[in-house]
């Protein structure tokens, strides 16, 4: 039978983080994905290269052997033509996955993604609505150049109607994944090339990781020391900042590293939280400056905490350039953890 | 070909000097010579030895059309004048001339196949059973309207009635109608049972598709997915030779023979005479049953005609006037009409008359009853843009369940 | 002979935008594509219906006939075709303008505005560039539903290598689209079908507007007398500033009304400038709110002014929703003048 | 056929069985069978009748062509080598097996005809002129590479060579080509000189695709406006069977007889063995002429193979040995030395070791002078952005003009 959001019980705790059940970030989604598709045979998976080639990376390896072709299908290069034909099967009835080979890829589907997928249920009045899940990689994945490195999470969090995933370790890519699937609307999914071999545990017990729920890296609520400062991020570069945390911690400052989880819905909530201790945030994102999820953070924060703010909010995005090949370059691009060290001293020390 | 006939279409068919004065491009699909029809040998009207499918058919079924595309047109003729008064807001975009296809392509069909279509939507909404009073107040932004007026006329969706929308984007569509397919045989195939619960059937999709839409790669996706997986869809290109101002020929290579479509992406297409609809069920019909069987999609080139502009505001300088007229001359509720009263005899002067004044009727009710009905509350705004609503999912204020649509 | 850019005196005070050579925003557009394709037989005008049916809205009337069918050309609906075909008429040499008749109609072409047309300069390592500008209509038409009322300047203002302009003014419309096509970069040029038709004074004499500089629709930057609040806007909604505007000095509320003219570049320092003496801002904005531009500015605000303000900074967006078709949601959903009076009275009252 | 026979192509060819023991799917172009190769009747290997045009070329010529193609192999064999010890970053994807084709089709060009293809570029770069060197150091990512090493392997751009990229997104080159050709026309046509000043010519622009970029709606719309307004583009398909792990069959329809792609778009198709550089030639040179005359499109699937993965980390387990050695058999570098050392007897066994001994020396060089150049200063990350800077671009910091592109 298969699982429905409202019936997930989402005030019971997740279980433990710690374990030695360790698998992969791949395996991780991998497992999402078939917990979801033996419940309920609604669920499909299609993208390029997902079925005899086991996944352009992996991640559906094995997945064709257990459901068959008619469930792992392998489609042509034709983003736009499959992102369509999974909103026609979601409007019918069924509950396709859509994997992006990269997300730099759903740009040549971007009508579909921007004008069907998030407003479909508002066009019909409410008759339909659009239960897709988009997943794939998003951001530079080494020294890929500048067609193939998007980070796309601003752009589309512009557009209501989506939800916005994007996980920074294995546990989470599994529990939100879950969610993803048995959400009645349309999730974009953002993984990271660079994190898909990274490993954690990963518990044998099912659980879900409600959206909109951040979770708190390095610091802590208890409220018995405050952090210096708040340090907000959401996918890959969580794991920037809680380096950059751990060098800090030696200089004597201490960051509470937030980990969005999903950028729509964003949990404000949860920054303020910290901010009302440290009165001084960071917020750190893998995108352009320019209208980024970093831009709208801060406003929020301005929007809902403004005079709990001791200094001007500080962003570290990527450089605003576009993503360039050479190792050096690229390397410098990233929010790395020397930059996020600088723009955390910063604000230390002037406030 | 020289190098000098660049952009060719453009200079050999409309002259520079007078655009007021525009030619009948030449290499039309149809040549006007007085007032007779020839199609280059494409889709001649129908001149069938022996006897039709639609022979077959029982009078009230026929009837039923002939009601069907009345009520269309007398829908349509409402439409322009509240246009007019604006009292409908936006685009609209008229059916009048192109009755004979919604009303033949849809009666070749089980009420359980899905369609979806373009913007130019109104007719299929009424032939698929949309009642008049929810298409108009649609249109007049009601929440009485198929899409609690968020969607106006471009966006007529009927879940009851297995039309999947109105479709704003040219092309858009199509993508979905292969999508639509691929569920249905997903059903049959995977699942064993619809998703409803209920036995699983062989079922074709209808896509529908202007003549403007050839022209956009998200068309030749969903026909290369189509023919590539089986997919029992058939993609229904509504020719009414025009696109906005252009002529077919100035968008769409290969005008004069649009199978060739199909051949590349190795499935049947057919050039079906869309203004006399028996002859649209003769040729559909069995093309619907053959997809169904067989599991694979098609592509039709129907060829009809607007009589209207392409919307409201449209001046219709690009084509001329003895054009419209030849296609008059061939209407395709005066050819069943005829047919009924002169070939059949089963209805009389008088039944079409009582026919003409209920489509009347209800077309005036539905105008009645969309002024009066109630414009969506303010709230409403913020409604049906999630159907799972959490907080934080806006930095502006949270989501809520609106209305019920009266549809559902 | 073809004006440069770099051959504009942008030092000379640009002509008065008062007198009675009075003409509808249209015309403007037409004037200034006229005016460059007479100097430049480079630049030819590509969209659909701009040519035959003299423009869907009829910006292009009369073009076909002095130019003729092959520098005014017909497309077939193929965006993203044409588009790209603009790309490599460019990298060529050519500069092309190309009408979309909406910026709704772009997301199909998305692929190519956002991956070929910004970065092929960077990507070719500074062989070619895309000196193209693509202009049409941008946002809520009239009750045109969801999927044709698009404000895109969010989501292409976050990407690098793109200028973006959005005159609010018959006159601003004629001067910033001189400067697009001369321009060597690649341009978006957001009109607005609602304001097709507003009419106002244009000069005979030639002129070109320069990006980046902000234009002050009300307030003064004299400083006899320092406003309340900094009202930043940009195309249409400048309009319902100024309304408001002049519907609140009655009240005793005066504001700087600060119009863009173009968001990338962005006048920042002009922003300072009248925050450093109201300590005040709102932004009003026709986009969504997540992410978008006035999100951008409140945040440069920040970085760049925290100090000087007295009050946090507000944002007015439309509504975060679909593009809604009925005629009162529609009215609702727009940063219409009493939702710009509210924000502006929550501000000053506070402050 | 039946419903059952939903994507029919993967269960028919694929058994889910044993994933790891893939059959050769059915319907091939190529069907194995020892090692000859029939090609269902298609582009079968040139069996000419008669004198062929390659055969009036002088001896210098086609030694050139050969040597070409040995240093576009031995180059590729370097980038393999740096490639795995991690001096190229990023994706790699190399021309070896498919020489042929680049230098084929490009010296059927004159040197001014512009030209434009996907990811899979250094083939093409390399029989255009670009230096090894700067090909090389492109893939360095050191600032004397092609595009100062902010492309990287997917972008070798060489503007004095007319050599309009390396693009990475499938399909998306297309209308770029589309576009070359409609500016070389338009300078022709309106202009009536070139850009530069000088006199305009007649051009032909290619625009090359991978097979599966025929997937891909940017080529649909790019060839019906090439079809549409006669302009001289050539798409020339690197049809090497397979994109990614995907063989032609399971993702495009037609694949046995792709013509009927252009056929749709109401312009020629041609088919030809790109294996057999001379063959290139004798078909490609001719087409090259009429479209240049004529002004007119065309489209050329050209059969060809890469003896590699797709990229440098592809584990190959979607085909069999037998395939690979079934076109090595006819490796297109043997075949034309064949030729020259047996037929035309115009070199000799120890000239061919001279050219490939200098083909080796160049491509070592090429990747000393890449390991010892300078990777760009960090400044560069800010060049290159816009040519026209002025304050306030940015948020972030002001944009700068960088170093001179070597190549310019
Ligand atoms: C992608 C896209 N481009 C442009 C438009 C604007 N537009 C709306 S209808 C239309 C003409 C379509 O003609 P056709 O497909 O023949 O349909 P018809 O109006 O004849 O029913 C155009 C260009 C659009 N809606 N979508
Ligand atoms: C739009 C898009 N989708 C997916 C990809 C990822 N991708 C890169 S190459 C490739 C296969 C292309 O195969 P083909 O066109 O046959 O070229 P070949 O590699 O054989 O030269 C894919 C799927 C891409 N670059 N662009
Ligand atoms: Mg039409
Ligand atoms: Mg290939």
């Amino acid at each position: 039978m298969p699982t429905t959001l409202a019936e997930i019980d989402f005030s019971k705790p997740l279980p433990s983080e710690q374990g030695d059940r360790v698998i992969q970030f791949r395996e991780a989604l991998r497992e999402a994905m078939t917990e979801e598709m033996r419940k309920d045979d609604r669920v499909f998976l299609m993208g390029e290269e997902v079925a005899y080639y086991n996944g352009a990376y992996k991640v559906s390896q094995g997945m064709l052997d257990e459901f068959g072709p008619q469930r792992i299908i392998d489609a042509p290069i034709s983003e736009n033509g499959f992102a369509g034909l999974a909103v026609g099967a979601a409007m019918y009835g069924l509950r396709p996955i859509i994997e992006f080979m990269s997300w730099s890829f759903s740009l040549v589907a971007a009508d579909q993604l921007l004008n069907n997928v998030p407003k479909m249920l508002y066009m019909s009045g409410g008759q339909w609505g659009c239960p897709v899940v988009f997943r794939g990689n998003n951001g530079a994945g080494g020294q890929l150049g500048s067609t193939h490195s998007w980070t796309v999470e601003a752009m589309y969090a512009n557009v209501p109607g989506l939800k916005i995933a994007i996980p920074s370790n294995p546990y989470d890519a599994k529990g939100l994944l879950k969610t993803a699937i048995v959400d009645d609307d349309p999730v974009f999914f953002l993984e990271s090339e660079r994190m898909l071999s990274d490993k954690a545990h990963v518990p044998q017990e099912e659980y879900f990781i409600p959206f909109g729920k951040a979770a708190l890296r390095r610091g802590t609520w208890s409220g018995e020391r405050n952090s210096d400062v708040t340090l907000v991020s959401f996918g890959r570069p969580v794991n920037f900042c809680v380096e950059a945390a751990d060098e800090l911690e030696k200089d004597g400052i201490v960051c509470d590293v937030l980990d969005m989880r999903t950028v729509r819905p964003l949990d404000i909530d949860s920054i303020i939280q910290s901010i009302k201790r440290t009165n001084k945030i960071v917020v750190v994102d893998q995108c352009w400056p320019f209208a980024s999820v970093a831009s709208e953070v801060i406003t929020q924060v301005c929007e809902k905490a403004f005079d709990y703010l001791d200094h001007q909010p500080v962003r570290v995005n990527t450089d605003d350039v576009p993503t360039p090949y050479a190792k050096n370059l690229e390397a410098e691009y990233l929010p790395h953890k020397g930059k996020i060290m600088r723009a955390v001293k910063s604000v230390v020390s002037k406030g | 070909m020289t190098s000098s006939t660049m952009t060719q279409h453009q200079s050999s068919t409309q002259p520079t000097a007078a655009p007021g004065a525009i030619q009948h491009p030449e290499g039309s699909i149809y040549n006007i010579t007085s007032s007779k029809v020839h199609m280059n040998g494409q889709g001649k009207p129908a001149q069938r030895q022996g006897p039709r499918p639609s022979d077959a058919l029982p009078n009230a079924t026929l009837i039923k059309w002939l009601r069907d595309m009345i009520l269309i047109r007398e829908f349509e003729n409402r439409c322009a004048q509240a246009y007019q008064q604006a009292k409908i807001g936006g685009f609209c975009h008229l059916y009048i001339g192109q009755e004979a296809l919604a009303v033949g392509t849809i009666n070749s069909l089980n009420h359980d196949d899905p369609i979806v279509t373009a913007y130019r939507d109104h007719g299929h909404a009424l032939a698929r059973g949309m009642s008049p009073r929810a298409c108009m107040a649609e249109m007049f932004g009601k929440l009485a309207g198929c899409a609690k007026g968020k969607g106006g006329s471009m966006h007529m969706f009927d879940k009851p009635n297995w039309n999947f929308g109105g479709h704003g984007i040219v092309g858009a569509q199509t993508p979905l109608g292969a999508g639509l397919a691929f569920a249905a045989k997903y059903e049959f195939d995977v699942m064993k049972r619809s998703v409803d619960g209920s036995p699983a059937k062989k079922k074709v999709a209808l896509a529908y598709l202007g003549d403007g839409a050839l022209n956009q790669g998200a068309l030749h996706e969903a026909m290369n997915l189509a023919g590539l997986w089986g997919l029992p869809v058939i993609f229904v290109v509504e020719n009414n030779r025009y696109s906005m101002g252009t002529a077919i020929e100035r968008g769409t290579t290969m005008a004069h023979d649009l199978k060739q479509k199909a051949v590349a992406y190795g499935f049947e297409g057919v050039h079906i005479d869309g203004m006399d609809i028996r002859n649209i069920y003769d040729e559909f019909k069995p093309l619907v049953d053959r997809c169904r069987e067989n599991s694979r999609p098609a592509f039709v080139d129907l060829l009809t005609y607007r009589y209207q502009g392409h919307s409201m505001s449209d001046p219709q300088k690009y084509r001329v006037k003895d054009e419209v007229e030849m296609f008059k001359q061939r209407d395709s509720i005066t050819l069943l009409e005829q047919h009924l009263l002169t070939e059949r005899k089963c209805i009389s002067e008088a039944d079409v008359d009582a026919i003409v004044a209920e489509c009347k009727s209800l077309s005036a009710d539905s105008v009645e009853f969309a002024e009066n009905a109630a414009a969506p509350e303010l709230e409403e705004l913020y409604s049906d843009v999630y159907k799972n609503i959490q907080p934080n999912l806006s930095p502006t204020r949270d989501y809520v369940h609106g209305t019920k649509n009266a549809l559902l």
